[in-house]
Protein backbone atom coordinates (compact mmCIF):
# COMPACT_ATOMS: atom_id res chain seq x y z
CA UNK A 1 0.00 0.00 0.00
CA UNK A 2 1.25 3.47 -0.86
CA UNK A 3 0.80 6.57 0.69
CA UNK A 4 -1.96 8.08 -1.34
CA UNK A 5 -3.96 4.60 -0.65
CA UNK A 6 -3.49 5.02 3.04
CA UNK A 7 -4.92 8.58 2.96
CA UNK A 8 -7.81 7.46 1.66
CA UNK A 9 -8.25 4.73 3.65
CA UNK A 10 -8.14 6.83 6.43
CA UNK A 11 -10.31 9.67 5.40
CA UNK A 12 -12.91 7.58 4.59
CA UNK A 13 -12.71 5.60 7.92
CA UNK A 14 -13.16 9.40 9.34
CA UNK A 15 -16.06 9.52 7.53
CA UNK A 16 -17.54 6.26 8.50
CA UNK A 17 -16.70 7.04 12.23
CA UNK A 18 -18.02 10.57 11.76
CA UNK A 19 -21.42 9.17 10.04
CA UNK A 20 -21.94 6.43 12.97
CA UNK A 21 -21.67 9.37 15.51
CA UNK A 22 -24.16 11.27 13.98
CA UNK A 23 -26.77 8.12 13.60
CA UNK A 24 -26.39 7.26 17.02
CA UNK A 25 -26.78 10.56 18.07
CA UNK A 26 -30.24 10.92 15.82
CA UNK A 27 -31.37 7.07 17.03
CA UNK A 28 -31.01 7.31 20.27
CA UNK A 29 -33.01 10.94 20.84
CA UNK A 30 -36.09 8.76 18.38
CA UNK A 31 -35.48 5.56 19.68
CA UNK A 32 -34.37 5.46 23.61
CA UNK A 33 -37.14 7.77 24.74
CA UNK A 34 -37.60 6.59 28.64
CA UNK A 35 -35.86 6.47 31.70
CA UNK A 36 -32.55 4.88 32.35
CA UNK A 37 -33.25 1.57 34.19
CA UNK A 38 -31.47 -1.14 32.53
CA UNK A 39 -28.35 -1.28 31.19
CA UNK A 40 -28.75 -3.27 28.04
CA UNK A 41 -31.26 -2.19 25.14
CA UNK A 42 -34.28 -4.30 24.93
CA UNK A 43 -35.52 -6.15 21.92
CA UNK A 44 -38.33 -3.18 20.63
CA UNK A 45 -35.42 -0.46 20.98
CA UNK A 46 -32.65 -2.47 19.09
CA UNK A 47 -35.08 -3.20 16.20
CA UNK A 48 -35.66 0.83 16.57
CA UNK A 49 -32.39 1.24 15.91
CA UNK A 50 -31.84 -0.69 13.24
CA UNK A 51 -35.00 0.48 11.75
CA UNK A 52 -33.62 4.19 11.93
CA UNK A 53 -30.67 3.47 10.35
CA UNK A 54 -31.94 1.98 7.60
CA UNK A 55 -34.53 4.03 6.83
CA UNK A 56 -32.68 7.64 7.72
CA UNK A 57 -30.79 5.79 4.58
CA UNK A 58 -33.62 5.27 2.72
CA UNK A 59 -34.82 8.92 3.13
CA UNK A 60 -31.37 10.37 2.02
CA UNK A 61 -31.79 8.30 -0.91
CA UNK A 62 -35.10 9.32 -1.99
CA UNK A 63 -34.25 12.90 -1.47
CA UNK A 64 -31.03 12.59 -3.53
CA UNK A 65 -32.96 10.54 -6.38
CA UNK A 66 -35.88 13.68 -6.11
CA UNK A 67 -33.38 16.33 -6.85
CA UNK A 68 -32.07 14.10 -9.68
CA UNK A 69 -35.53 13.90 -11.39
CA UNK A 70 -35.60 17.60 -10.70
CA UNK A 71 -32.69 18.15 -12.71
CA UNK A 72 -30.26 18.89 -10.20
CA UNK A 73 -31.87 23.00 -10.22
CA UNK A 74 -30.89 23.46 -6.80
CA UNK B 1 -10.37 27.97 -10.96
CA UNK B 2 -13.96 26.48 -11.76
CA UNK B 3 -12.52 23.81 -9.72
CA UNK B 4 -12.81 25.83 -6.67
CA UNK B 5 -16.18 27.27 -7.65
CA UNK B 6 -17.53 23.92 -8.69
CA UNK B 7 -16.57 22.30 -5.41
CA UNK B 8 -18.25 25.12 -3.87
CA UNK B 9 -21.38 24.68 -5.66
CA UNK B 10 -21.08 20.58 -4.89
CA UNK B 11 -20.53 21.41 -0.70
CA UNK B 12 -23.81 24.06 -1.11
CA UNK B 13 -26.06 20.98 -2.43
CA UNK B 14 -24.48 18.68 -0.09
CA UNK B 15 -25.35 21.08 2.82
CA UNK B 16 -28.92 21.37 1.36
CA UNK B 17 -29.59 17.46 1.23
CA UNK B 18 -28.49 17.31 4.45
CA UNK B 19 -30.59 19.71 6.48
CA UNK B 20 -33.52 18.38 4.28
CA UNK B 21 -32.83 15.40 5.19
CA UNK B 22 -32.41 16.09 8.87
CA UNK B 23 -35.64 18.09 9.22
CA UNK B 24 -37.87 15.78 6.35
CA UNK B 25 -36.32 12.46 8.34
CA UNK B 26 -37.62 14.27 11.89
CA UNK B 27 -41.24 15.38 10.37
CA UNK B 28 -42.16 12.44 8.31
CA UNK B 29 -40.45 9.06 9.60
CA UNK B 30 -41.45 9.54 13.83
CA UNK B 31 -41.27 5.90 14.02
CA UNK B 32 -39.18 4.24 11.43
CA UNK B 33 -40.63 1.34 10.68
CA UNK B 34 -39.08 -1.76 8.99
CA UNK B 35 -39.99 -0.50 5.14
CA UNK B 36 -40.54 2.70 4.10
CA UNK B 37 -44.48 3.14 3.77
CA UNK B 38 -46.02 5.21 0.99
CA UNK B 39 -47.00 7.75 2.95
CA UNK B 40 -43.80 8.32 4.26
CA UNK B 41 -42.23 8.61 1.35
CA UNK B 42 -45.10 11.07 0.11
CA UNK B 43 -44.08 12.59 3.10
CA UNK B 44 -40.38 13.39 2.35
CA UNK B 45 -41.22 14.35 -1.39
CA UNK B 46 -43.94 16.98 -0.03
CA UNK B 47 -41.45 18.11 2.77
CA UNK B 48 -38.56 18.16 0.56
CA UNK B 49 -40.40 20.37 -2.08
CA UNK B 50 -41.62 22.91 0.46
CA UNK B 51 -38.28 23.07 2.25
CA UNK B 52 -36.44 23.93 -1.10
CA UNK B 53 -38.75 26.86 -1.38
CA UNK B 54 -38.13 28.50 2.49
CA UNK B 55 -34.95 27.92 1.16
CA UNK B 56 -35.31 29.99 -1.77
CA UNK B 57 -37.79 32.70 -0.09
CA UNK B 58 -35.37 32.96 2.50
CA UNK B 59 -32.22 33.51 0.43
CA UNK B 60 -34.21 35.83 -1.33
CA UNK B 61 -35.24 37.89 1.62
CA UNK B 62 -31.16 37.71 3.07
CA UNK B 63 -30.19 39.18 0.34
CA UNK B 64 -32.58 42.00 -0.75
CA UNK B 65 -31.93 42.60 3.14
CA UNK B 66 -27.70 42.73 2.42
CA UNK B 67 -28.96 45.01 -0.71
CA UNK B 68 -31.13 47.60 1.27
CA UNK B 69 -28.46 47.57 4.16
CA UNK B 70 -24.96 46.75 3.19
CA UNK B 71 -23.47 47.23 6.23
CA UNK B 72 -25.68 45.31 8.16
CA UNK B 73 -24.14 41.61 8.29
CA UNK C 1 -9.99 39.55 -12.29
CA UNK C 2 -6.63 38.11 -10.35
CA UNK C 3 -6.37 35.02 -8.32
CA UNK C 4 -6.40 37.22 -4.61
CA UNK C 5 -10.07 38.73 -5.60
CA UNK C 6 -10.82 35.20 -6.93
CA UNK C 7 -10.11 33.88 -3.70
CA UNK C 8 -12.00 36.46 -1.62
CA UNK C 9 -15.08 36.37 -3.79
CA UNK C 10 -15.99 32.72 -2.89
CA UNK C 11 -15.03 32.75 0.17
CA UNK C 12 -17.64 35.90 0.80
CA UNK C 13 -20.08 33.29 -1.46
CA UNK C 14 -19.47 30.29 1.07
CA UNK C 15 -20.16 32.34 3.91
CA UNK C 16 -23.02 33.57 2.10
CA UNK C 17 -24.07 30.29 1.52
CA UNK C 18 -23.49 29.22 4.96
CA UNK C 19 -25.77 32.07 6.58
CA UNK C 20 -28.88 31.17 4.10
CA UNK C 21 -28.62 27.57 5.38
CA UNK C 22 -28.61 28.48 8.65
CA UNK C 23 -31.00 30.86 8.83
CA UNK C 24 -33.27 28.47 6.30
CA UNK C 25 -32.86 25.78 9.59
CA UNK C 26 -33.93 28.56 12.31
CA UNK C 27 -36.79 29.90 10.00
CA UNK C 28 -37.82 26.42 8.81
CA UNK C 29 -38.49 25.42 12.72
CA UNK C 30 -39.98 28.55 13.86
CA UNK C 31 -42.59 28.79 10.86
CA UNK C 32 -43.26 25.17 9.32
CA UNK C 33 -44.66 23.99 12.20
CA UNK C 34 -47.23 21.87 11.00
CA UNK C 35 -47.94 18.44 9.12
CA UNK C 36 -46.46 18.00 5.89
CA UNK C 37 -49.59 18.23 3.96
CA UNK C 38 -49.26 20.60 0.82
CA UNK C 39 -45.90 20.72 -1.68
CA UNK C 40 -46.21 24.42 -1.65
CA UNK C 41 -45.72 26.98 1.20
CA UNK C 42 -48.73 29.69 2.14
CA UNK C 43 -48.82 33.07 3.03
CA UNK C 44 -48.48 33.02 6.19
CA UNK C 45 -45.33 30.39 6.19
CA UNK C 46 -43.79 32.76 3.56
CA UNK C 47 -44.41 35.99 5.67
CA UNK C 48 -43.22 34.52 8.36
CA UNK C 49 -39.63 33.22 6.75
CA UNK C 50 -39.36 36.68 5.65
CA UNK C 51 -40.03 38.59 8.60
CA UNK C 52 -37.59 35.72 10.74
CA UNK C 53 -34.96 36.68 8.43
CA UNK C 54 -35.49 40.54 9.11
CA UNK C 55 -35.95 40.22 12.43
CA UNK C 56 -32.97 37.44 12.97
CA UNK C 57 -30.64 40.31 11.39
CA UNK C 58 -32.57 42.94 13.58
CA UNK C 59 -31.52 41.08 16.55
CA UNK C 60 -27.87 40.60 15.49
CA UNK C 61 -27.64 44.26 14.66
CA UNK C 62 -29.08 45.18 18.30
CA UNK C 63 -26.51 42.39 19.96
CA UNK C 64 -23.62 43.94 18.42
CA UNK C 65 -24.77 47.87 19.08
CA UNK C 66 -25.27 47.56 22.55
CA UNK C 67 -22.19 45.98 22.79
CA UNK C 68 -20.56 48.82 21.24
CA UNK C 69 -22.20 51.03 23.89
CA UNK C 70 -21.13 48.90 26.68
CA UNK C 71 -17.48 49.45 25.49
CA UNK C 72 -17.08 46.52 24.15
CA UNK C 73 -15.95 44.85 27.24
CA UNK C 74 -16.52 41.05 26.30
CA UNK D 1 2.30 37.29 16.88
CA UNK D 2 -0.14 39.63 18.63
CA UNK D 3 -1.93 39.54 15.46
CA UNK D 4 -2.54 35.54 16.37
CA UNK D 5 -3.74 36.64 19.62
CA UNK D 6 -5.66 39.22 18.36
CA UNK D 7 -7.68 37.14 16.26
CA UNK D 8 -8.26 35.00 18.92
CA UNK D 9 -10.25 37.54 20.67
CA UNK D 10 -11.93 38.49 17.71
CA UNK D 11 -13.04 34.47 17.07
CA UNK D 12 -14.00 34.68 20.85
CA UNK D 13 -16.65 37.63 20.33
CA UNK D 14 -17.97 36.80 17.34
CA UNK D 15 -18.67 33.34 19.09
CA UNK D 16 -20.09 35.35 21.90
CA UNK D 17 -22.52 37.06 19.78
CA UNK D 18 -23.44 34.24 17.61
CA UNK D 19 -24.50 32.79 20.82
CA UNK D 20 -26.63 35.43 22.24
CA UNK D 21 -28.27 35.80 19.03
CA UNK D 22 -29.70 32.37 18.55
CA UNK D 23 -30.52 31.86 22.51
CA UNK D 24 -32.22 35.59 22.62
CA UNK D 25 -33.52 34.88 19.16
CA UNK D 26 -35.68 32.21 20.47
CA UNK D 27 -36.58 33.71 24.08
CA UNK D 28 -37.38 37.03 22.64
CA UNK D 29 -38.56 36.58 19.22
CA UNK D 30 -40.99 33.48 19.18
CA UNK D 31 -43.53 34.71 16.23
CA UNK D 32 -41.03 37.46 14.13
CA UNK D 33 -43.38 40.27 13.11
CA UNK D 34 -43.10 42.74 10.43
CA UNK D 35 -40.39 44.82 12.75
CA UNK D 36 -38.68 44.89 15.99
CA UNK D 37 -41.58 45.45 18.82
CA UNK D 38 -40.42 47.65 21.56
CA UNK D 39 -41.01 44.85 23.91
CA UNK D 40 -38.89 42.73 21.75
CA UNK D 41 -36.05 45.27 21.77
CA UNK D 42 -36.09 45.36 25.74
CA UNK D 43 -35.97 41.58 25.88
CA UNK D 44 -33.01 41.75 23.49
CA UNK D 45 -31.11 43.86 25.88
CA UNK D 46 -32.13 42.20 28.68
CA UNK D 47 -31.57 38.70 27.61
CA UNK D 48 -28.20 39.63 26.17
CA UNK D 49 -26.95 41.31 29.14
CA UNK D 50 -28.22 38.00 31.39
CA UNK D 51 -26.60 35.96 28.75
CA UNK D 52 -23.21 38.03 29.13
CA UNK D 53 -23.50 37.50 33.56
CA UNK D 54 -24.05 33.44 32.67
CA UNK D 55 -20.58 33.60 30.59
CA UNK D 56 -18.89 35.22 33.25
CA UNK D 57 -20.29 32.71 35.96
CA UNK D 58 -19.47 29.71 33.76
CA UNK D 59 -16.08 31.08 33.40
CA UNK D 60 -15.40 31.94 36.45
CA UNK D 61 -16.91 28.50 38.00
CA UNK D 62 -14.45 26.77 35.47
CA UNK D 63 -11.41 28.44 36.17
CA UNK D 64 -12.24 27.34 39.56
CA UNK D 65 -12.98 23.94 38.79
CA UNK D 66 -9.74 23.72 36.60
CA UNK D 67 -7.51 25.32 39.29
CA UNK D 68 -8.81 22.90 41.90
CA UNK D 69 -8.07 19.91 39.88
CA UNK D 70 -5.63 20.46 36.78
CA UNK D 71 -6.17 16.92 35.39
CA UNK D 72 -9.75 17.00 35.75
CA UNK D 73 -10.05 18.01 32.61
CA UNK E 1 1.57 6.24 9.16
CA UNK E 2 0.69 4.53 12.18
CA UNK E 3 0.58 7.78 14.16
CA UNK E 4 -2.10 8.85 11.58
CA UNK E 5 -4.23 6.08 12.40
CA UNK E 6 -4.04 6.00 16.43
CA UNK E 7 -5.08 9.72 15.69
CA UNK E 8 -7.82 8.48 14.43
CA UNK E 9 -8.46 6.12 16.77
CA UNK E 10 -8.08 9.05 19.27
CA UNK E 11 -10.52 11.03 17.83
CA UNK E 12 -13.18 8.27 17.53
CA UNK E 13 -12.58 7.70 21.57
CA UNK E 14 -13.20 11.71 21.97
CA UNK E 15 -16.35 12.14 20.35
CA UNK E 16 -18.26 8.80 22.02
CA UNK E 17 -17.30 10.39 25.25
CA UNK E 18 -18.16 13.76 24.13
CA UNK E 19 -21.67 12.19 22.64
CA UNK E 20 -21.99 9.90 26.00
CA UNK E 21 -22.04 12.78 28.52
CA UNK E 22 -24.10 14.97 25.97
CA UNK E 23 -26.91 12.58 26.35
CA UNK E 24 -26.48 11.36 29.49
CA UNK E 25 -26.18 14.21 31.63
CA UNK E 26 -29.54 15.31 30.11
CA UNK E 27 -30.72 11.88 30.76
CA UNK E 28 -29.56 11.65 34.46
CA UNK E 29 -29.12 15.34 35.62
CA UNK E 30 -32.18 17.74 35.29
CA UNK E 31 -31.19 19.56 38.07
CA UNK E 32 -27.73 19.90 38.70
CA UNK E 33 -27.23 19.61 42.72
CA UNK E 34 -24.26 20.55 44.90
CA UNK E 35 -22.65 17.16 44.64
CA UNK E 36 -23.44 13.76 42.08
CA UNK E 37 -25.95 11.64 43.79
CA UNK E 38 -25.41 8.37 44.41
CA UNK E 39 -28.49 7.60 41.76
CA UNK E 40 -27.05 10.10 39.16
CA UNK E 41 -23.63 8.17 38.94
CA UNK E 42 -25.66 4.99 38.79
CA UNK E 43 -27.72 6.28 35.80
CA UNK E 44 -24.62 7.73 34.30
CA UNK E 45 -22.61 4.41 34.46
CA UNK E 46 -25.77 2.81 33.31
CA UNK E 47 -26.71 5.23 30.52
CA UNK E 48 -23.40 5.40 29.04
CA UNK E 49 -23.04 1.47 28.89
CA UNK E 50 -26.32 1.58 27.04
CA UNK E 51 -25.26 4.35 24.84
CA UNK E 52 -22.42 2.50 23.81
CA UNK E 53 -24.67 -0.82 22.88
CA UNK E 54 -26.65 1.14 20.67
CA UNK E 55 -22.90 2.51 18.80
CA UNK E 56 -22.53 -0.73 18.27
CA UNK E 57 -26.00 -2.01 17.11
CA UNK E 58 -25.84 1.35 14.92
CA UNK E 59 -22.52 0.15 13.62
CA UNK E 60 -23.50 -3.21 12.24
CA UNK E 61 -26.95 -2.07 10.85
CA UNK E 62 -24.55 0.67 9.10
CA UNK E 63 -22.17 -1.49 7.65
CA UNK E 64 -24.72 -4.10 6.90
CA UNK E 65 -26.61 -1.48 4.88
CA UNK E 66 -23.44 -0.53 2.99
CA UNK E 67 -22.56 -4.01 2.12
CA UNK E 68 -25.85 -5.02 0.77
CA UNK E 69 -25.84 -1.68 -0.81
CA UNK E 70 -22.58 -0.13 -1.83
CA UNK E 71 -23.75 2.80 -3.68
CA UNK E 72 -26.86 3.75 -1.40
CA UNK E 73 -24.70 6.25 0.43
CA UNK F 1 8.76 32.73 25.20
CA UNK F 2 9.43 31.46 21.96
CA UNK F 3 7.05 30.73 19.19
CA UNK F 4 6.16 27.11 19.95
CA UNK F 5 5.24 27.93 23.30
CA UNK F 6 3.20 30.98 22.06
CA UNK F 7 1.29 28.49 20.16
CA UNK F 8 0.63 26.21 22.20
CA UNK F 9 -0.76 28.79 25.40
CA UNK F 10 -3.11 30.06 22.28
CA UNK F 11 -4.69 26.86 21.55
CA UNK F 12 -4.91 25.76 24.47
CA UNK F 13 -6.93 29.14 25.01
CA UNK F 14 -8.64 28.61 22.06
CA UNK F 15 -9.96 25.30 23.78
CA UNK F 16 -10.52 26.96 27.32
CA UNK F 17 -12.89 29.56 25.31
CA UNK F 18 -14.63 26.90 23.20
CA UNK F 19 -15.20 24.92 26.11
CA UNK F 20 -16.28 27.70 28.05
CA UNK F 21 -19.00 28.95 25.15
CA UNK F 22 -20.24 25.58 24.90
CA UNK F 23 -20.56 24.74 28.48
CA UNK F 24 -22.17 28.10 28.89
CA UNK F 25 -24.74 27.23 26.34
CA UNK F 26 -26.17 23.77 27.94
CA UNK F 27 -26.10 25.25 31.16
CA UNK F 28 -28.00 28.47 29.95
CA UNK F 29 -30.62 25.91 28.46
CA UNK F 30 -30.90 24.15 31.74
CA UNK F 31 -30.89 27.25 34.22
CA UNK F 32 -32.29 30.12 32.90
CA UNK F 33 -35.47 28.43 32.09
CA UNK F 34 -38.28 31.41 32.98
CA UNK F 35 -39.07 34.83 30.97
CA UNK F 36 -36.28 37.01 30.66
CA UNK F 37 -37.43 39.64 32.49
CA UNK F 38 -34.38 40.94 34.90
CA UNK F 39 -30.77 41.55 33.60
CA UNK F 40 -29.41 40.18 36.24
CA UNK F 41 -29.15 36.34 37.10
CA UNK F 42 -31.13 35.65 40.73
CA UNK F 43 -29.23 33.46 43.65
CA UNK F 44 -30.92 30.14 42.26
CA UNK F 45 -30.02 30.42 38.52
CA UNK F 46 -26.78 31.52 38.97
CA UNK F 47 -26.17 28.67 41.58
CA UNK F 48 -27.52 26.57 39.34
CA UNK F 49 -24.85 27.42 36.71
CA UNK F 50 -22.26 26.73 38.69
CA UNK F 51 -23.25 23.40 39.70
CA UNK F 52 -24.21 22.85 36.04
CA UNK F 53 -20.79 23.29 35.54
CA UNK F 54 -19.48 21.38 38.30
CA UNK F 55 -21.68 18.38 38.10
CA UNK F 56 -20.86 18.06 33.76
CA UNK F 57 -17.12 18.10 34.52
CA UNK F 58 -17.99 15.53 37.08
CA UNK F 59 -20.45 13.30 34.72
CA UNK F 60 -17.57 13.64 32.12
CA UNK F 61 -14.84 12.22 34.41
CA UNK F 62 -17.35 8.99 35.70
CA UNK F 63 -17.79 8.89 32.10
CA UNK F 64 -13.86 8.29 31.36
CA UNK F 65 -13.24 6.59 34.44
CA UNK F 66 -15.94 4.24 34.03
CA UNK F 67 -13.83 3.45 30.32
CA UNK F 68 -11.11 2.48 31.96
CA UNK F 69 -12.34 0.28 34.11
CA UNK F 70 -13.93 -1.79 31.12
CA UNK F 71 -10.21 -1.81 29.61
CA UNK F 72 -10.69 1.16 27.19
CA UNK F 73 -12.80 -1.18 24.86
CA UNK F 74 -14.16 1.62 22.75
Amino acid sequence: KDLQTFIENEQQKAKFQANVHSLTDLCWTKCITGKISSTTIDRSEESCLVNCVNRFIDSQKAIVGQLDVMGGRT
Amino acid sequence: MSTIAQQSNIENARTLIEKINEKCFEKCIPKPGGSLSSGESTCLTTCMQKYMQAWNVVSQAYITRIKSDPRGN
